[in-house]
């Protein structure tokens, strides 16, 4: 049963017993899912740093430790690099590590594991050796944390084949992609918006949204498609608001997987509106979104009216706390942006 | 490498216990103990203790501030004073610091104003001193890289002929990392001027020293890098001002560096937005509570009379006028213009940063107009 | 006196007395720029893995240890993130140093101490510690180099705010870009494309080019304004060979800055020819093209006549000697993406 | 950490001599330098000391070949047979090998056919063989990472409760690698049943060891993890294979890692397109030359009468089998399709690579037709 069939079937492996539906956060649902994932298959193991006790910083891993024990879910020492080089051993032997790096910057010195051996090595071994391995990474702005702590690193690892690389931005998909991510042969890169970990929506686990790989329609519109992911889907659907009353009719596509790109929605959408805009935190230059608009315009040149428009952070390191407001896109210059266009 | 060369060298293994100079009852001790380390003078002694009250003041100032909410984020160094002061006093004016985000009463005590340091907690920006002007490098937070920093300042330090001594601070959880390793390394083979010194505080945040390393001490590295290492009692000042002093004037004579470990405990949450009861008991804490540095320090010397009421009462006064300084200082609301997030990213001017810049500018004078109207 | 204004004067610091014209290569180009920084400023020092007696494994650094001595020009220990940390410290102490990565995949071990503290520095400081690093990375595939020999990663790179990214393609440009990325005061990732480094020109040194933050027309064209960097450079304009005997004007752009990008170059040749096609090695998604076709869009779109081109590397690792040659672009590629237009 | 619970702990300082057990004129010794290993049984030295001869012939063909550029690139590990092999002989099929790039002759050792290891050197493939099938990771070249893969496979494997123990080969400069200080770190503190095994062959391509690092010996580096080390003469088999068979018996029996140095020479260049001469004295080169590790066993053997001239025929014959069948294999010329150069990269098939595999499909199509009219 290959992933995409999977996804059409209920999930087969459900340990939550489905409940009432309840208020349920980001970091609830991840929570859930990692539970799921360990009670059913015991290849499934957890570790980094302080995802034991602690919970990690968000909580994602709470009382998992306790629950599965120290051979499932423990506390690693301090050492990126060296969490990632294990959990490639690890899976080497049959395991599925789902590993955490603590905030996004602190990814980097795991840099060369991820991409020399993590994102190479089915390749490399012509499929012998495959890596199912998931690295959670809290991603990206709007928290207010101090410098290395918002970083938005996607285009780092959506550059580097081999990898897949996807992002929730509710409850439901957390969990449901981070199931699928878990049970993928291939090296996830798990990107969780952290300033909507704690966004709620109402929810029975487990629940099965659509394929990690594909991107969704979360707000139909007729004049402009506006591609946003992780924390700036909220963004996108405020300046929908904004511009619905403007008389503007934004379509929103939640894109969920960055690492493949999904060509067929995003395409079918701006054949339809002729417009299209991308929305993210990271740094414009050579950003994510320019991936997106050189992509949309070569597929979708005689359709579009207008170029593709990349609302995006300024090419500067991410701001202080108390400047950052500066820097992260809003609903307003999403619009402001838009307003720059030949209508 | 022959046989001979090889059978020369003999490590120098650190000592089983931690080097100590006065006990957990505030005596003075020597012997086996002391390692040969000489118990600093009473002034130096009240000079160290006089930091350590400022500090310990301050960072109980800046705690309650963040309580308030006037900081983003504070990580205390509550229970640390020990190592944090004896940083700092090893040092000469010359000499190059390359603390961490741990390490902001041992800036206090080199001399960078309060609002200098606390701007980078709440959040102005995110170095708010000159490094240069204090020898002080930004308070690093991806773990252990400054301790490379601190080797690459040390060695142009050398190849000028300067006689500039490095001193890194570092957690035992940054240890782990691979910069840590590669520090020690590129320090002992270029006889970098340069001072480890390792708190051993014996948390990483949530993760206990024993899941951290199986070493029997983390002054054991030092063997293997060809360095001296050392194992000290980091809740004991004069400890810890002998050794490092001692370690940081063998840097400066040329004889390359060394790596310190300080036994000590990280007294507070690891920030404010921490919380302990996750992962450790209260009787831990309230043992080493009971092994406060300043209390050890203090009772020695209250004991030995150097510490008379007057100076103390002086010493306690100037504590109070620094965190009323403090207060006031983070209870102003700065000013920061948030086009100067364009100014600092490249000395050479970029013709689209500059657009970006003109866009926000704009933007600005919008958002201006509107509230003005 | 800044960089801009020092390029329009010639170079005030030229230790190589100038010469009658002869054959040089890249990696002789670049040889003699180190030697000349190093004569003219006792700040510049080199280091790395075995550019010490060695003369570096491409010969760049040749003869360098023995002329100026073990306290100048140095073998390092093997740890790259060590060599960008400690290189950090030293320009913290005045010096202005010039570092070697040996392969591009293996600067990935100093990936934090790039992206998090020599990209970062000036910014975190409000310029008050500059960091005058250079970063000599040899990059790109097409010498049959096993795994790891060959990528070209210059996207990590130029997507990181605080680096600036240059690559010559040619023997003068090597010499003269390299001096200017010495005296520069922002961290520079110099990129030396490894299969062109025997390239030959007649030349007299000390030479001086145009700045090597902007990009260069080095053929006009009518039709098309083919971009291009690096190893590619050779490619673009064997394409524009081609092309003329097709009957395609290919205006031929080497881009030589990859950060800053040269809008104001590049503009003016797409506004002439209303068409752009990008060439390079990377990785297509998320590649350096992406930026340049999203770029271009945004800023010429109502001039272009059809969709910029990307004639990139295909998403997959590099591949192995016997394959590379299916996966590098070629004239031929490039010509057939340009025939995929709607002329 | 209590006081007591540190004095307890006295950490092993490896001896200051490389132990040795056959000397250099081929006498077996024991006493002090033998630290308590024993001779290994004749059986077992005829065995290594054949897998010797194997790997000799074949590195030597292999630089032939090279030579005659059938392949991209050699790195020989000639004098460096003593560690190969011991390595190898140390471990059950059950066991993990995580080689480099320099350890060729171990994976020939380990049963990896000739064409399977040759034809990533040839530029075939970046792997050419099943690495379950040998249980041998592919050789790694990004140097010191593939001790981590060492460490979690074997982490895993005692989750799992099996007896599996991973062997890491590193070469010296390798250990200057931030990696090597987490794979030594974190198999001590999950007591991971793993061998490190620094071939420390003196050189890195260019760089000497004293440049490398100022340890006395890299085996020091283990008591700063709380870890035995050992250092071992590497060009006597007899005691490499005692040193890691031990230890790799240690592990299995669930007393955790150790890091064993082996002291060697890298007698070839660093690989076909090194020069040597450019960094290394030829008087270095020849000393080395006389202290080669398998005329020392050679001469062991023959002298204690456990090598017959029928033996040595035999295993000569079989060397020169090897060297014609690994000449056949690398002189044909493997059909490798471009095509499959997209079939491995994901699992999960991707419509945009699908389109890119198509591009490529027709335009080797469209050559074809070119060639063919
Ligand atoms: C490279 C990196 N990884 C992770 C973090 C997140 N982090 C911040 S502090 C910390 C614990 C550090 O412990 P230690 O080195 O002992 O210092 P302490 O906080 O106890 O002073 C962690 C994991 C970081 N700052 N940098
Ligand atoms: C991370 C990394 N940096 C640099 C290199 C380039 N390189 C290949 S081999 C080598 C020297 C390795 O020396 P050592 O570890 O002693 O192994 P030996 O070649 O002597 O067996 C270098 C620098 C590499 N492969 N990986
Ligand atoms: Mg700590
Ligand atoms: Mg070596």
């Amino acid at each position: 049963m290959t992933l995409l069939e999977h996804r059409l079937s209920p999930p087969s492996t459900a340990a939550t017993a489905a409940t009432a539906a309840t208020s349920v956060s980001i970091a609830a649902a991840l929570n859930a899912a990692l539970r799921d994932a360990l009670a059913v298959d015991p290849n499934v193991v957890v570790f980094g740093e302080d995802v034991g006790p602690l919970g990690g910083v968000f909580r994602v891993t709470d009382s998992l430790s306790a629950e599965f024990g120290e051979s499932r879910v423990w506390d690693s020492p301090l050492a990126e690099s060296g969490i990632v080089g294990t959990a490639i051993g690890m899976a080497m032997y049959g395991l599925r590590p789902v590993i955490e790096m603590q905030f996004d910057a602190f990814s980097y010195p795991a840099f060369e594991q991820i991409t020399s051996h993590l994102a190479k090595m089915a390749n490399r071994t012509r499929g012998r050796v495959t890596l199912p391995i998931v690295i959670r990474i809290p991603y990206a702005g709007g928290i207010g944390g101090v410098e290395h702590h918002s970083d938005s690193s996607e285009v780092y690892w959506t550059h580097t084949p081999g990898l897949t690389v996807v992002t929730p931005s509710n409850p439901a998909d957390a969990y449901s992609m981070l199931r699928e991510a878990i049970e993928s042969d291939d090296p996830v890169i798990f990107l969780e918006p952290k300033s909507r970990y704690w966004a709620k929506e109402s929810l029975t686990l487990p629940t099965s949204t659509a394929s990690m790989l594909k991107a969704q329609v979360i707000r139909e519109g007729t004049d402009v498609s506006l591609l946003a992911y992780g924390p700036t889907v909220k963004t996108a659907l405020q300046a929908a608001d904004l511009g619905a009353t403007e008389g503007i009719s934004i379509e929103v596509i939640d894109l969920r997987s960055l690492s493949p790109f999904d060509d067929e929605t995003v395409g079918a959408s701006v054949r339809k509106t002729s417009r299209a805009a991308v929305v993210h935190e990271a740094a414009q230059f050579g950003g994510y979104g320019a991936e997106v608009a050189a992509r949309i315009s070569e597929r979708h040149f005689y359709y579009l009216s207008a170029p593709v428009l990349r609302i995006a952070g300024f090419d500067i390191p991410y701001p202080s706390p108390k400047l950052e407001e500066f820097y992260l896109p809003t609903a307003e210059r999403i619009l402001a942006a838009l307003d720059t266009w030949e209508w | 490498m022959s046989d001979e060369a090889t059978a020369l060298r003999t490590p120098v293994v650190p000592t089983q216990l931690p080097i100590r100079l006065i006990d957990e009852d505030g005596v003075a001790i020597d012997g086996q103990r002391a390692a040969g380390f000489a118990l600093p003078s009473p002034e130096t002694l009240i000079g160290l203790y006089r930091q350590m009250v400022l500090a310990r003041r301050f960072d109980a100032q800046v705690t309650a501030l963040t309580r308030q909410g006037r900081l983003a984020t504070y990580p205390s160094a509550l229970g640390q004073e020990a190592c944090e002061i004896s940083a700092v006093a090893a040092l000469r004016p010359q000499d190059w610091l390359f603390p961490t985000y741990r390490d902001t009463i041992a800036l206090l005590s080199r001399g960078v104003f309060p609002l200098e340091i606390l701007s980078f907690f709440r959040g102005d920006w995110h170095a708010g001193f000159d490094p240069h002007e204090h020898r002080v490098s930004p308070q690093s937070t991806p773990l252990a890289t400054q301790a490379l920093h601190a080797v690459g300042l040390a060695a142009a330090a050398r190849l000028r002929g300067d006689d500039t001594v490095a001193l890194a601070l570092l957690g035992d959880g940054a240890t782990s990392e691979g910069d840590a390793h590669e520090a020690f390394n590129f320090a002992s083979v270029w006889h970098s001027p340069v001072v480890f010194l390792i708190q051993n505080n014996q948390w990483a945040i949530s993760v206990p020293f024993d899941k951290q390393s199986n070493a029997r001490t983390l002054a054991d590295r030092a063997i293997g890098y060809g360095m001296p290492g050392y194992f000290v009692d980091g809740n004991d000042v004069a400890a810890m001002f002998a050794v490092v002093s001692s370690a940081v004037e063998f840097a400066r004579a040329g004889n390359g560096p060394t790596i310190i470990e300080g036994l000590t405990y990280r007294m507070e949450a690891h920030t404010n937005s921490d919380d302990p009861t996750r992962y450790r008991s209260t009787e831990d804490e309230a043992r080493w509570r009971r092994l406060d540095p300043l209390d050890r320090i203090e009772k020695y010397l209250v004991g030995s009379g150097a510490l008379t009421e007057t100076v103390r009462a002086d010493i306690a006064e100037r504590a109070e006028v620094l965190a009323a300084a403090t207060r006031d200082a983070m209870n102003a609301d700065p000013v920061i213009d948030p086009l100067e997030l364009f100014d600092h990213v490249y000395q050479t001017p970029r013709p689209a940063l500059l657009e970006q810049r003109e866009f926000l500018a704009r933007e600005l004078a919008e958002t201006d107009a509107v509230v003005a109207s």
